[in-house]
């Protein structure tokens, strides 16, 4: 059981970030990638024992995570009203569009999925960990 | 009016799921059923949403180059996308309620909460 | 575009950004998170007030997110109406955040007081949204911070009769929630729209086709906000959970969340559903009776309570009523009495709370009997309470007189005195629960028999803030009747 | 028709009551359940037909998403083109919705 969770791990941390990446080009997103993400650190947690989740992202590191997150997120809005566009504008502001169907394009729709996908991850663990201790 | 009614019948579905999960919200006492019933709610709306969003032969809004292929309508999904999230974040904070509840009374049932408060 | 363009974005970004900051704040640098959501809150309140003389000189600013117009983004609108709510959101939060600083201390944990900041901020940059989004789906989501935010205010005191109050409200308004979901179904599956301008314009014609489900919409929507407003039958919730709160956090619910979701359901009535509509089926009317109903019901209630916070909360019942009321009348006086009644109530009921607030921290009370003598040992807490006694009573002098006084002229205006009677019968019952207790806080023989720490002087200074603009609205009443007069033509 | 549907009730009533000895308020409620679904029948029945292209759902809004949401936006998958470009406030009310869902808890489980 330790032994696959821990083979199984990486991979689905591997696939959950490629959701992330992909989330403009293929069905997925941030919220979908962030919840494989999360789900994986949580299947280690569930496997060995609480102590071992902690230590792979402990509470503080959760906490700036999901403020960043979502900081990130308003940020990128306030960037687009400095280049000049309205609030969490895209292409008016003069992000970097790329080319269609490209990995690195879209201009702010990746910056934005990836703050989701942290946000979303750390929320889950977060959830995970506090309803968990709330019961003891 | 009964045809018409057969042949919307995903819209029907979600009606009668919406009516089912408002009843056991609002009429079972134990919590984490109200907070289950609170979740099917939720989705038969979602359900309800999705099912507007669709199209005869349609595909999922993933363009492809150079093809002619119809899609279904993407603002449905897109807006049920938030709703889910909306949806998992109450039911998270109900949950957690629930569970402080049942540390301080040893039971998720109202009544019996009600029960052991009379006692008092 | 210059910078003060974005101000209706950057209003509701600015207390989501303090929210977001503080708990990390909290961690490191304890002492400058209650500073900083207040540079947050004053920052908003700086800038509405800048968008208010832009209103007034040039009309109502629309705003569209990401540069999109309407049909495909998401519109922010500022008229005069939505102004007057964000300046009474806004500035009613700031007062009640300065004294709940203060208040916190003895009634929560010190590890959670920064998540009460954090809730606090998203609870008002959440309200500040719902007033000024234009699109349904963008109120939804809105409705929900707003939902949990309020919960969460009312869990985080130590105590399970919190718990349980908090679960009741929590799965109370997610029915309304998931109610007004299904109705924007209904709407966005007959229109194609979820804007509110575009919608009232199609609805127009959809009318014709589409009736039954504009019709479900219009009941379901009723149902929705009439449970998170706490409309007369669907009130349920409130006592408990407004009273076993922290409370600030029972200022916060009572004087604004309840209002910003009437408020809601006036601008989905006014500037979704077209006046058709409202000739079709008599939407107004029920909403009429049951402000009616609710206005006598809950102040009954309120004469048969005990706890002096109970029966500040069933009062409350009674006092939304009147604010429905004006949403009833269908009138343009009605309707200024409304507002102006959201006004005066939300200083009113959060200055009540306060003084309940600063009783139970100075002396421990909170049953009503025992308040006896109480006048003498807490003279300005006691005054405080007297003037917001008069004010929901509608002694003239305060601002109360005056949302009365518009709702009665209207109602006699279309022709229904009978509506005056009420008015004026649950005046009456108003001040048959609230003057016993002034008359033997003052009057009473014995001495106050309990124990009394001082009082901090930032809860003084909030209660003298509250007791000065009771008293200048019920006095120099006339700018801000003429600010909602010019809004109110506006909307006919 | 209408006379056949009550008589029909009526005697369902009555077998459901004293044969199968169901309890009398668990009855009510399910006809109350039965009402509303009935009532609301008639909205389903109304509402535009199900999948069909020409729905009034089916306006210019998508149509504008899936003709020219590729270029304006540079996003293949149109429904995240429309939650993380044209719908982005939508978005950040959610991950704000998250977040106030994390606050809540920690604040509900830390205080107790």
């Amino acid at each position: 059981m330790r032994i696959t969770s821990r083979l199984v791990a990486p991979f689905i941390q591997i696939y959950g970030i490629y959701v992330i990446l992909h989330g403009h080009l293929s069905p997925g997103g941030g919220f979908s990638g962030g919840a494989i993400f999360g789900a994986s650190l949580v299947l280690i947690a569930l496997s060995f024992n609480l102590e071992a989740g902690v230590k792979q992202i402990s509470h503080q590191t959760a906490s700036i995570l999901e403020s960043g997150g979502a900081f990130g997120y308003v940020l990128t809005g306030l960037v687009a009203i400095v280049l000049g566009g309205n609030y969490l504008a895209n292409r008016a502001a003069g992000f970097p569009m790329g080319q269609a169907g490209q990995l690195f394009s879209g201009g702010a729709i990746l910056i934005i999925t990836v703050f989701v996908g942290i946000k979303v991850a750390s929320t889950i663990v977060t959830l995970f960990y506090n309803i968990i201790e709330g019961e003891k | 009016m009964l045809s018409k009614i057969i042949g919307n019948y995903y819209y029907m579905v979600a009606i009668i799921l919406f009516v089912i999960g408002m009843y056991t919200m609002l009429t079972h006492a134990n919590m984490i059923k109200k907070v289950i019933a609170m979740n099917i709610m939720d989705t038969s709306v979602f359900l309800l949403f999705v099912a507007i969003g669709y199209t005869h032969g349609g595909q999922a809004p993933i363009i492809k180059e150079g093809s002619e292929a119809i899609y279904v309508n993407p603002l449905p999904g897109a807006l049920m996308l938030t709703g889910i999230v909306v949806a998992v974040s109450v039911t998270a904070y109900a949950l957690s309620l629930a569970v402080k509840i049942y540390r301080y009374y040893g039971t998720c049932d109202y009544d019996e909460i009600c029960e052991i408060r009379s006692q008092e | 575009m210059g910078f003060a363009d974005h101000f209706p974005a950057l209003i509701v970004v600015v207390l989501f950004i303090a929210a977001f900051v503080s708990p990390l704040l909290f961690r490191w640098v304890e002492k400058a998170t209650a500073p900083f959501v207040i540079a947050a809150l004053v920052a908003a309140l700086i800038m509405t007030t800048a968008l208010l003389v832009r209103v007034q000189q040039s009309g109502p600013v629309l705003y569209h997110m990401g540069g999109w117009a309407p049909p495909w983004g998401i519109e922010f609108k500022a008229d005069l109406l939505r102004i007057f709510i964000l300046l009474i959101v806004i500035s009613v939060s700031l007062w009640i955040f300065i004294y709940a600083v203060r208040d916190l201390k003895h009634e929560l944990k010190k590890e959670v007081t920064g998540w009460y900041y954090t809730l606090f901020a998203l609870l008002v940059g959440s309200m500040t949204g719902m007033a000024l989004t234009n699109d349904l789906f963008n109120l939804f989501v809105l409705m929900e911070i707003c939902a949990i935010a309020a919960c969460a205010i009312i869990s985080i005191k130590e105590d399970r009769e919190c718990l349980e109050a908090s679960f009741k409200y929590l799965i109370l308004s997610a029915m309304g929630t998931g109610c007004f979901l299904l109705g924007v179904a209904m709407l966005y599956m007959a229109t194609g729209y979820l804007n509110y301008s575009l919608l009232q314009l199609e609805l127009v014609e959809t009318l014709t086709l589409y009736p039954r489900n504009i019709f479900a919409a219009a009941a379901l929507f009723i149902v929705a906000f009439g449970t998170k407003a706490a409309l007369f039958p669907l009130h349920v919730w409130l006592p408990d959970a407004h009273a076993s709160a922290p409370s600030p956090s029972s200022a916060m619910l009572s004087g604004l969340v309840i209002k910003i979701y009437a408020f809601a359901l006036f601008l989905i009535f006014y500037q979704v559903f077209p006046r058709e509509l409202l000739d079709l089926i008599p939407l107004n009317e029920i909403i009429l009776w049951l402000a009616s109903l609710g206005t006598m019901f809950g102040s009954i209630y309120a004469m048969l309570q005990t706890d002096l916070k109970k029966m500040l909360a069933y009062s409350s019942i009674g006092q939304i009523g009147y604010i429905f009321m004006g949403i009833g009348f269908d009138h343009n006086l009605a309707l200024i009495g409304g507002f102006y009644h959201i006004m005066v109530h939300a200083v009113t009921k959060a200055m009540l709370f306060m003084v309940a607030g600063v009783i139970i921290y100075s002396t421990g009370v909170r049953q009503i009997k025992d308040l006896a003598g109480i006048g003498r040992v807490l003279p300005l807490t006691m005054l405080a309470f007297t003037i917001g006694s008069a004010s929901m009573i509608g002694i003239p002098g305060t601002g109360g007189l005056i949302s009365k006084w518009y709702l009665s002229l209207s109602a006699l205006e279309i022709g229904r005195p009978f509506f005056v009677l009420i008015i004026l019968a649950s005046s009456l019952l108003n001040a048959i629960y609230y003057m016993p207790i002034v008359i033997s806080a003052f009057m009473h023989q014995e001495d106050f028999q309990f124990k009394v720490k001082p009082v901090p002087f930032f809860m003084q200074a909030a209660l003298v803030v509250g007791m000065f603009f009771i008293v200048i609205f019920g006095i120099f009443s006339k700018p801000v009747v003429t600010l909602l007069e010019q809004a109110v033509i506006s909307l006919f | 028709m209408l006379y056949i549907i009550i008589i029909f009730i009526i005697i369902l009533t009555l077998f459901l009551r004293f044969i199968l000895g169901v309890e009398a308020r668990t009855l009510l409620t399910f006809y109350l359940l039965g009402l509303i679904i009935f009532l609301f029948s008639f909205t389903v029945a109304e509402m535009p037909p199900f999948g069909s292209p020409d729905n009034p759902a089916f306006n210019e809004v998508p149509r504008r998403y899936l003709e020219s949401g590729v270029t304006e936006t540079g996003a293949v998958n149109i429904i995240s083109s429309v939650i993380i470009d044209y719908r982005a406030f939508d978005t950040l009310g959610e991950a704000t919705v998250l977040f106030v869902a994390i606050a809540a808890v920690i604040a509900t489980l830390k205080s107790h």
